[in-house]
């Protein structure tokens, strides 16, 4: 691997760490301007994660080391998922590390080691969102790989930078598998970013929460690697759908010129991706947990459709 | 080109046996038993895996001993399969001996001595069916590992469940050994030769392939635990003492599959392509059954039972999968398809035998197997803890473990089958594909709730507060599984690489190619198509981590109070509050309802100390099992009319006899 | 029936008489006619033998007459005498069955057993051979008795005139069987005529009756 | 020619003798001996027919071919070990106060005199002869069943007297069917009932005769075999008789009874040209096999399940003779001896676990193996044995049949296999709670024998796994002349 490809590799990781907080932000902003609401600033995330580092740790004295670890292992997962996703440029060596299936392989990992930190208090509290997560993540997670399946099945292969090339490369034509799994991919993401409907990141009523309820205990440090890696979860989910479905503009190989001009054309799908989801936010309304199933098999059934729709109708 | 494997094999078969021996010897001296014959035992298992190591790369040899009936002396062979399947045995066995050195006790059960032959007859059971060459040695080794494993269930034979659940094993075991039979029967057309060699030879035509493959299904499948034939194992599992529960689960099933493949691929010169069908879509029924119901269990054991059954169902998928391409000729991808198989039925002997394992030391020190009474053993006993958090990521096939990489290889052969002509196949394989990642991540699903409600959390009882840690035997066979578990998960070419020969054995077709990826990176077909390194991402992973550690601590203060939790500010904190096995399965027994057959016990108002209940059975049990059972019990019932007792009715019986046989000769 | 020696005329004629005793057996209900019947039976059975003696110059036979004529016709008919004297039971005999159907099912019996043995009796050398049949229907008639009787003693009664109609077979279907196999058959027969001596005994102290319905509790039929 | 006369004569003298010293604490002793002597007079007699072939002697009355001389074998085995273990089952009995001197007088003369009239049976080559032996057989037994005076062993003995008298009857008829056939070729005398005469012009004997004396032997010796619908005094006189007679009654008189209709078999089917013979004892077989299996199900006695058990082996048996050809004749005989083997085994076994628990009925026996493990084990063991699970002999021997069954009569097999299966789960489910569990066994005021079990249990054992060479050519010998 040449060392262009080695800097721009990073430069994608450093870019992802740094905007991932912002698009939190950017979301928020939208959703108080939707909701006539004076928003808060768009680098309120920043100075939250700061705010959190400087503070003491408080943990629960019957906490297990693997409280501890936990935030760590979340982050990290979520940095490779980063490093993975093309969002610059296509020539990622560490791509070919782990493809398309990995990628939601790192998720599941994250997942599971948030739902085990959560458990270990053994409080109400934890053990029920623990609960709930693994609940929503069974139907997502196929789900999502689905979709990856759908791409990976035009693109005839499933990693990642090799499926943005064919996408990009090709000249121009409706794929209604996509659209299937464009549907699916957003629905998916909503809920795995725990976002109305499925979750609501703003609430501590015990009814309704999941993500919140697990990250109870957490504080300080810990709390801090949450929020980011959450963040980072909702900049990677943004991510491969605009690799999948908007893959155009990303750079092809290690070009630098394609890099530099890649960035803006990433911000601005951000930016219109972000505002895109405080809209179906504010339109929609949180819903029970128990009709998740309900969305979510929705979105599995539209991502298994999506792939038996391409190899009915063909690429 | 000397047959050592094959040597080295009958000299285990004949070293576990003398151990044995040696422990009927002095039954109860558990001294003499527990620290010398059971570690003699793993580091012949040792030996054994090494020696089938080298084996699988050499070609078939095979010896004809002087044993067996006039006609048909025991042949043994050892080629590419047996000797990967011997492997298999060897290095699961190993920990698995070196655990039950710590393990067992003098108990209320079968003295030790017996215990410690029953199971080292198991052990040389097993060796001798992935050796066996003719039908006869296979059968005789097959219903002595059946036998071996029956008495081994039933230890604790004092419990009435476990011996009714040894009893069903039994059963089913020997029913499925007919069944095993009657497609020896079919295989040798007629031929009246009994040895492997002949029935490669035969060529059977019509209809018959289909019937031995479908006989082969039925028996195999009955050992293996495929639907609706599982019913022994929930039952047969939790009722044997750990180490046995982790060899028969870990070991024995494989066995089943070896048997399934020796038929398929081997014996049977044809294959037809929608074998591959039903093998697939019963695969994946079991998978699905197997996770959904491990959700739902209350009892640690059977939780990890049903999830045994749950990876069955995965390989058989794969099986099929391997059968539907070797059918239409595409060999490399039923290599790669194989190969999943292979490598999956490796890691399932790592870590379901590290998680039942770890079970049995989390019995032995709280005596507790239900889910209800446990909790927060993390701090109580944290080596099993620790090491079984391996084998918990693994199954849950999380990456780098090894659980992913056979699963990704899995899905990747599901990738490629659009390349089949069958366009009915081709519609097939995306729901098949979805029904096996919906396994998986309930899987994950089933794990967390398994580790969470051990390990983590705060203890349920006061008498978990006196729980200790497993002693050094146990923690070695433990730590030995765990650390297999790593390595296959991060070095998937070597393994594969070794596996190799089978394929090009059965499909005649290797997965690996040269000058594709190297050792640090698996790429199947061709690198940009798709490519997986788990050694890297598990280094850039732990890398970010520490990296991420260290800079936290550089840059702000490393400091932690300690304070009771928080928990919302809720006053009053119980160990009560909080999910019990039950509350976590809740969600998906709401889910899938009609799969369960559940009955409710509620409160009523006026309960003084109100409990919630909720039993959930098996449907198939009641649509299968019991009516034949009645059936039987009818037609005795009905036999047993014939016997009045009337010395006048028995003379008339005579009498009829007589008069119709004199009709019949004139 | 020209052409036929006198002797085998002889033998027919008592080959029918040993038929008709059989019928009369089964027809009979007092016990004690049934052991003189029986008695009968025997003498009729040792005459023929004789007869087939005389008539075919084999001594050998003579012994066996011998044979028959004290056991049949002395030996066991005084037994079964003494053991009712000494067990009482002069009771009639009823059967299970009404007598008019026994003998319907008698007589069908005895035309299958003829026909059953024309085809043999064509390739019999001796001029006795028709008697083969009535032999055979001579067993079955005494089959169908044991069958019938429901107290002990009537059935061993039939299982003797059963061995009667055996060794009618035996000597003038087949003028004899070899010395050493009759006098094995002899003792036999005395030795399971002692025992069931003992029997009858032992069964009456157990059950003080010789009622052969106390004798029905093992079976299968709950 | 002096071991066959030993063989013979052995026996008797015991008889004579134990009846002279009956009452005497060490005629248990004689017991044994005499039969140990008895033993070693038959392999004697053995090895002399493996030297020199085939022997025929006292004016060709007596007649050992590789057939019989096993056989002969096997029930002289079964014989000594069965004294060996009636040695301290018989004084457990006395001191129970069950039996009485006299009554122990009459056991061992009558054991020996049964040994005898089995060995007779196999031995003489006059067809006459072994209808003697066997109807003998039958009277010296009858009196042992009815050992214990109670009223069920009185009713047992009385049915096995009264059904087996008439069946050995129908078998006289049949004999005389026979000599009636061959006094034709052979001309009267002596010598138209010498099984080798016979077999030396079966070709030329009368079909229609033939076939109808083979109805009578086999419903003859067939209800001596308890082959279904014939069997109905089996279980009764396994289960009432002292434990010794039910292990000699179900592990000798039933493989003797199989040998007098093999015998004839081979003569009838020299003769006449159709296969009936063989169709007749295929369906005894199976018909035994069946039912025999399903009422296993229904027990609640223990030695009533075992006999029952004894009843589908023969069916089995028969069938295998029934397929006829060198496979399936190797396997029946096989069959027949590992089946003797194993259960008078688990006779032995179960005559100890009655005493130790007092009862007879299953639910009465609970956990043996907490108790006496060996007897426990032994119990088990046997069991598995009997049920054709490997290692063991018997196994083998069902191995062979079903391969045949499966390429000759594949009808067959659906049959043979359920109803396997349904003795399988009926045997296991009653044996696995008496021999695991909690106990419910008392202690012996003697050392039970637990050496012929095991004696049994490991030769069945090598059967399995290693078949002796001279002990397979011998069976093939036998299987050839079966034919």
């Amino acid at each position: 691997m040449t060392l262009g490809a080695f800097i721009s590799q990073l430069l994608q990781v450093a870019i992802a760490l740094a905007l991932a907080p912002l698009l939190v932000g950017w979301v928020n902003q939208c959703r108080a301007w939707l909701q006539n609401k004076s928003a808060p600033s768009l680098f309120m995330p920043y100075r939250t994660i700061r705010k959190l580092f400087m503070k003491d740790a408080v943990v629960a004295e019957n906490a297990s080391p693997m409280f501890r670890l936990s935030p760590y292992v979340v982050f990290g997962a979520m940095c490779c998922a980063a490093a993975i996703v093309p969002s610059l440029a296509t020539d990622l060596p560490f791509a070919s590390a782990a493809d398309a299936i990995a990628l939601v392989g790192l998720f599941a990992l994250a997942r599971m080691f948030i739902a085990l930190a959560a458990m270990d208090i053994g409080t109400a509290f934890g053990s029920l969102g623990a609960r709930r997560e693994m609940f929503i993540g069974f139907l997502a997670e196929p789900a999502l790989l689905m979709v990856l399946f759908t791409a990976s099945l035009i693109s005839g292969s499933t990693s990642l930078p090799t499926i943005v090339e064919a996408l990009a490369r090709r000249e121009f034509a409706i794929y209604p598998s996509l659209a299937f799994a464009g549907v699916a991919f957003t629905m998916v993401s909503l809920a795995e970013n725990a976002r109305i409907p499925v979750d609501n990141p703003a609430t501590h009523l015990e009814l309704t929460m999941i993500h919140e309820a697990m990250v109870l205990e957490y504080s300080a440090r810990h709390l801090a690697l949450i929020e980011w890696a959450s963040a980072l979860k909702l900049f990677n989910y943004s991510c491969i759908g605009i690799a999948i479905f908007f893959p155009f503009g990303i750079a092809q190989g290690g070009d630098w010129a394609g890099v530099l001009g890649a960035a803006p054309a990433l911000i601005a799908k951000l930016a219109i991706g972000g505002f895109g989801l405080a809209l179906i936010e504010t339109l929609s309304a949180k819903m029970r947990i128990f009709r998740a199933p309900e969305f979510l098999g929705t979105a599995f059934l539209l991502a298994v459709l999506a792939m038996l729709v391409n190899l009915l109708l063909g690429t | 080109m000397t047959d050592t494997g094959l040597f080295v094999t009958l000299a285990t078969i004949l070293g576990w046996l003398a151990i044995g021996a040696l422990g009927l010897a002095r039954p109860r001296d558990l001294p003499f038993i527990s620290r010398g014959l059971f570690p003699a035992g793993a580091i012949v298992a040792l030996l054994l895996g090494f020696a089938a190591m080298m084996a699988i790369g050499e070609g078939p040899h095979s010896r004809v001993l002087a044993l067996g009936l006039p006609d048909l002396p025991f042949h043994v062979r050892i080629d590419s399969l047996s000797a990967f399947f011997l492997f298999l045995l060897g290095a699961a066995s190993a920990a698995i001996s070196v655990f039950s050195a710590g393990y067992f006790r003098s108990s209320e059960g079968t003295a030790p001595g017996v215990v410690c032959f029953q199971y080292h007859a198991f052990l040389a059971a097993m060796a001798l069916v992935l050796i066996a060459d003719d039908a006869y040695v296979f059968m005789v080794a097959w219903e002595t590992m059946a036998l071996a494993s029956f008495f081994l269930v039933t230890t604790e034979h004092r419990i009435p469940e476990i011996r009714r659940a040894g009893f069903l094993y039994l059963l089913i075991a020997h029913v499925g050994a007919i069944g095993i039979l009657l497609c020896f029967g079919v295989l040798q057309g007629g031929q009246g030769d009994y040895t492997f060699d002949a029935m490669r030879r035969v060529q059977l035509v019509g209809y018959w392939p289909t019937i031995a493959f479908l006989l082969a299904l039925f028996g195999f499948g009955a050992k293996a635990g495929i639907l609706p034939l599982h019913v022994w194992l929930p039952e047969a599992h939790p009722a044997a003492p750990s180490p046995v529960s982790a060899l028969m689960s870990g070991v024995m099933l494989k066995t089943a599959i070896y048997g399934l493949l020796r038929v398929t691929f081997d014996l049977l010169g044809t294959q037809v392509w929608w074998w591959g069908v039903v093998a697939l879509a019963l695969g994946l029924v079991t998978a699905i059954f197997g996770v959904i119901y491990a959700c739902v269990q209350t009892d640690m054991k059977r939780l990890l039972a049903y999830s045994s059954i749950e990876n069955i169902g995965i390989l058989l998928a794969g099986i099929g999968l391997a059968l539907l391409f070797n059918a239409y000729g595409k060999q490399l991808l039923a290599a790669i398809a194989m190969t999943a198989v292979l490598y999956h039925a490796l890691n399932h002997a790592f870590f379901k035998s590290l998680l039942f394992l770890a079970t049995g030391s989390v019995l032995h020190s709280t005596k507790e197997r239900s889910l209800g009474r446990l909790g927060g053993l993390i701090h109580r006993m944290p080596w099993v803890a620790w090491l079984a958090l391996v084998g918990t990521l693994a199954i849950a096939g999380l990456p780098p473990l090894n659980g992913f990489v056979s699963e990704w290889l899995l899905l990747q052969a599901f990738l490629f089958t659009p390349e089949l002509p069958q366009s009915f196949v081709n519609m097939l394989v995306p729901i098949a594909a979805a029904a096996l990642v919906l396994a998986a991540a309930l899987a994950g699903y089933v794990m967390v709730k398994f580790y969470g409600v051990v390990f983590l959390g705060r203890p349920r009882e006061a008498s978990l507060a006196y729980a200790h840690d497993a002693g050094g035997f146990e923690r070695a066979g433990l730590a030995y599984l765990a650390a297999g578990c790593v390595l296959l998960g991060v070095l998937p070419v070597t393994v594969i690489g070794i596996i190799d020969p089978v394929n090009s054995l059965l499909i005649g077709a290797t997965a690996l190619k040269e000058g594709q990826g190297n050792w640090l990176l698996l790429a199947p077909i061709n690198p940009d198509r798709a490519s997986y390194s788990p050694l890297i991402v598990l280094v850039v992973i732990a890398s970010v981590v520490l990296i991420t550690i260290q800079l936290v601590h550089r840059f702000y203060h490393g400091r932690v109070r300690k304070a009771p939790p928080w928990d919302c500010g809720f006053p009053s904190q119980t160990a009560r509050m909080q999910d019990t096995a039950e509350g976590f399965g809740q969600p998906i027994r709401q889910v899938f309802e009609p799969f369960f057959r559940m009955e409710r016990h509620l409160p009523s108002p006026f309960d003084r100390e109100p409990r919630y209940a909720v039993t959930v059975e098996d449907h198939f049990w009641y649509a299968i099992y019991a009516p034949i059972a009645r059936a039987a019990e009818r037609l005795a019932r009905i036999v047993g009319l014939l016997q009045q007792g009337r010395i006048s009715v028995y003379l008339v019986y005579s009498f009829i006899t007589l008069i119709a046989l004199l009709f019949l000769v004139r | 029936m020209s052409g036929v020696p006198f002797y085998a005329q002889i033998i027919n004629l008592m080959a029918a008489l040993l038929l008709l005793l059989a019928f009369a057996m089964l027809a009979q209900r007092r016990v004690l006619s049934l052991i003189d019947l029986f008695a009968l039976q025997g003498l009729a059975l040792a005459i023929s033998t004789a007869v087939v003696a005389w008539g075919t110059h084999q001594p050998h036979l003579y012994g066996s007459t011998a044979l028959t004529l004290l056991l049949k016709v002395i030996v066991l008919p005084w037994i079964l005498h003494r053991l009712i004297r000494r067990l009482d039971v002069r009771w009639d005999v009823e059967g299970l069955i009404n007598i008019p159907i026994t003998m319907l099912i008698g007589i069908v019996l005895v035309v299958f057993s003829f026909n059953l043995a024309v085809p043999i009796s064509q390739l019999a050398s001796t001029v006795t051979r028709s008697t083969l049949g009535i032999a055979m229907a001579c067993v079955m008639l005494s089959f169908l008795m044991m069958i019938t009787r429901r107290k002990a003693i009537p059935q061993v009664i039939g299982f003797l005139s059963m061995e009667n109609g055996l060794f009618f077979a035996a000597t003038s279907a087949t003028y004899g069987m070899p010395m050493v196999v009759e006098l094995g058959i002899a003792l036999d027969v005395l030795v399971g005529m002692l025992i069931l001596g003992v029997f009858f005994f032992q069964i009456r102290e157990q059950f003080d009756s010789l009622d052969l319905k106390h004798l029905e509790k093992l079976k299968e039929h709950q | 020619m002096i071991e066959l006369v030993g063989v013979l004569a052995i026996p008797v003298i015991g008889a004579v003798v134990l009846a002279v010293l009956g009452a005497r604490s060490h005629a248990p002793a004689v017991n044994v001996v005499a039969s140990g002597l008895t033993f070693v007079a038959a392999m004697a007699l053995t090895v002399r027919v493996i030297a020199e072939g085939p022997i025929l002697v006292l004016d060709r009355q007596f007649f050992v071919d590789p057939f019989n001389v096993f056989l002969v074998a096997l029930t002289a085995f079964v014989g000594f070990t069965t004294a060996i273990f009636s040695r301290p089952y018989m004084r457990i009995e006395e001191e129970r106060g069950k039996l009485t001197r006299p009554k122990l007088r009459l056991y061992h003369s009558m054991y020996q005199l049964f040994l005898f009239t089995m060995l007779l049976a196999l031995l003489t080559n006059n067809m006459g002869i072994l209808w003697v032996a066997m109807e003998a057989a039958t009277l010296t037994t009858v009196l042992l069943v009815s050992l214990y005076r109670t009223p069920a062993s009185l009713e047992a003995a009385w049915k096995y007297f009264i059904l087996c008298g008439v069946g050995i009857a129908q078998a006289l008829f049949g004999t005389i069917l026979l000599y009636f056939a061959a006094e034709r070729v052979l001309g009267a005398g002596g010598g138209a009932l010498l099984w080798t005469e016979l077999n030396a012009v079966k070709a030329q004997l009368e079909p229609t005769v033939l076939s109808l004396a083979f109805v009578f032997l086999l419903v003859g010796y067939g209800t001596k075999t308890g082959l279904v619908p014939l069997h109905n005094w089996l279980p009764d006189a396994h289960a009432e008789g002292p434990t010794p007679v039910s292990a000699v009654l179900s592990g000798l008189l039933l493989n003797v009874a199989l040998y007098a209709v093999v015998r004839s078999k081979v003569l009838v089917e020299g003769a006449v040209h159709t296969s009936f013979a063989r169709e007749l004892m295929m369906g005894f077989g199976l018909l035994s096999v069946v039912i025999a299996a399903f009422l296993l199900s229904r027990q609640k006695d223990l030695k009533r399940l075992f006999a029952y058990s004894s009843i589908e082996h023969m069916g089995i048996v028969t069938f295998a003779f029934g397929m006829g050809g060198p496979i399936a004749n190797f396997a029946g005989l096989l069959h027949m001896t590992v089946h003797s083997l194993t259960k008078s085994a688990i006779f032995y076994a179960v005559g100890h676990a009655t005493q130790k628990t007092e009862t007879q009925l299953i639910e009465g026996i609970r956990g043996l193996v907490t108790r006496s493990p060996m007897m426990g084990w032994g119990l088990m063991l046997g069991t598995l044995a009997i049920l054709g699970l490997p290692p063991f002999g018997v196994f083998a021997s069902e191995f062979l049949i079903l391969i045949t069954a499966m390429r000759e009569q594949p009808w067959a097999t659906p049959f043979l296999l359920t109803a396997l299966g349904v003795a399988f789960a009926a045997v296991v489910s009653r044996v696995q709670p008496m021999v695991f569990g909690e106990t419910t066994a008392k202690r012996l005021p003697h050392r039970p024998a637990m050496i012929p079990v095991y004696a049994h249990l490991a030769i069945v054992l090598m059967l399995g796994l290693w078949i002796p060479p001279y002990l397979a050519d011998w069976y093939r010998q036998a299987a050839r002349l079966i034919g």
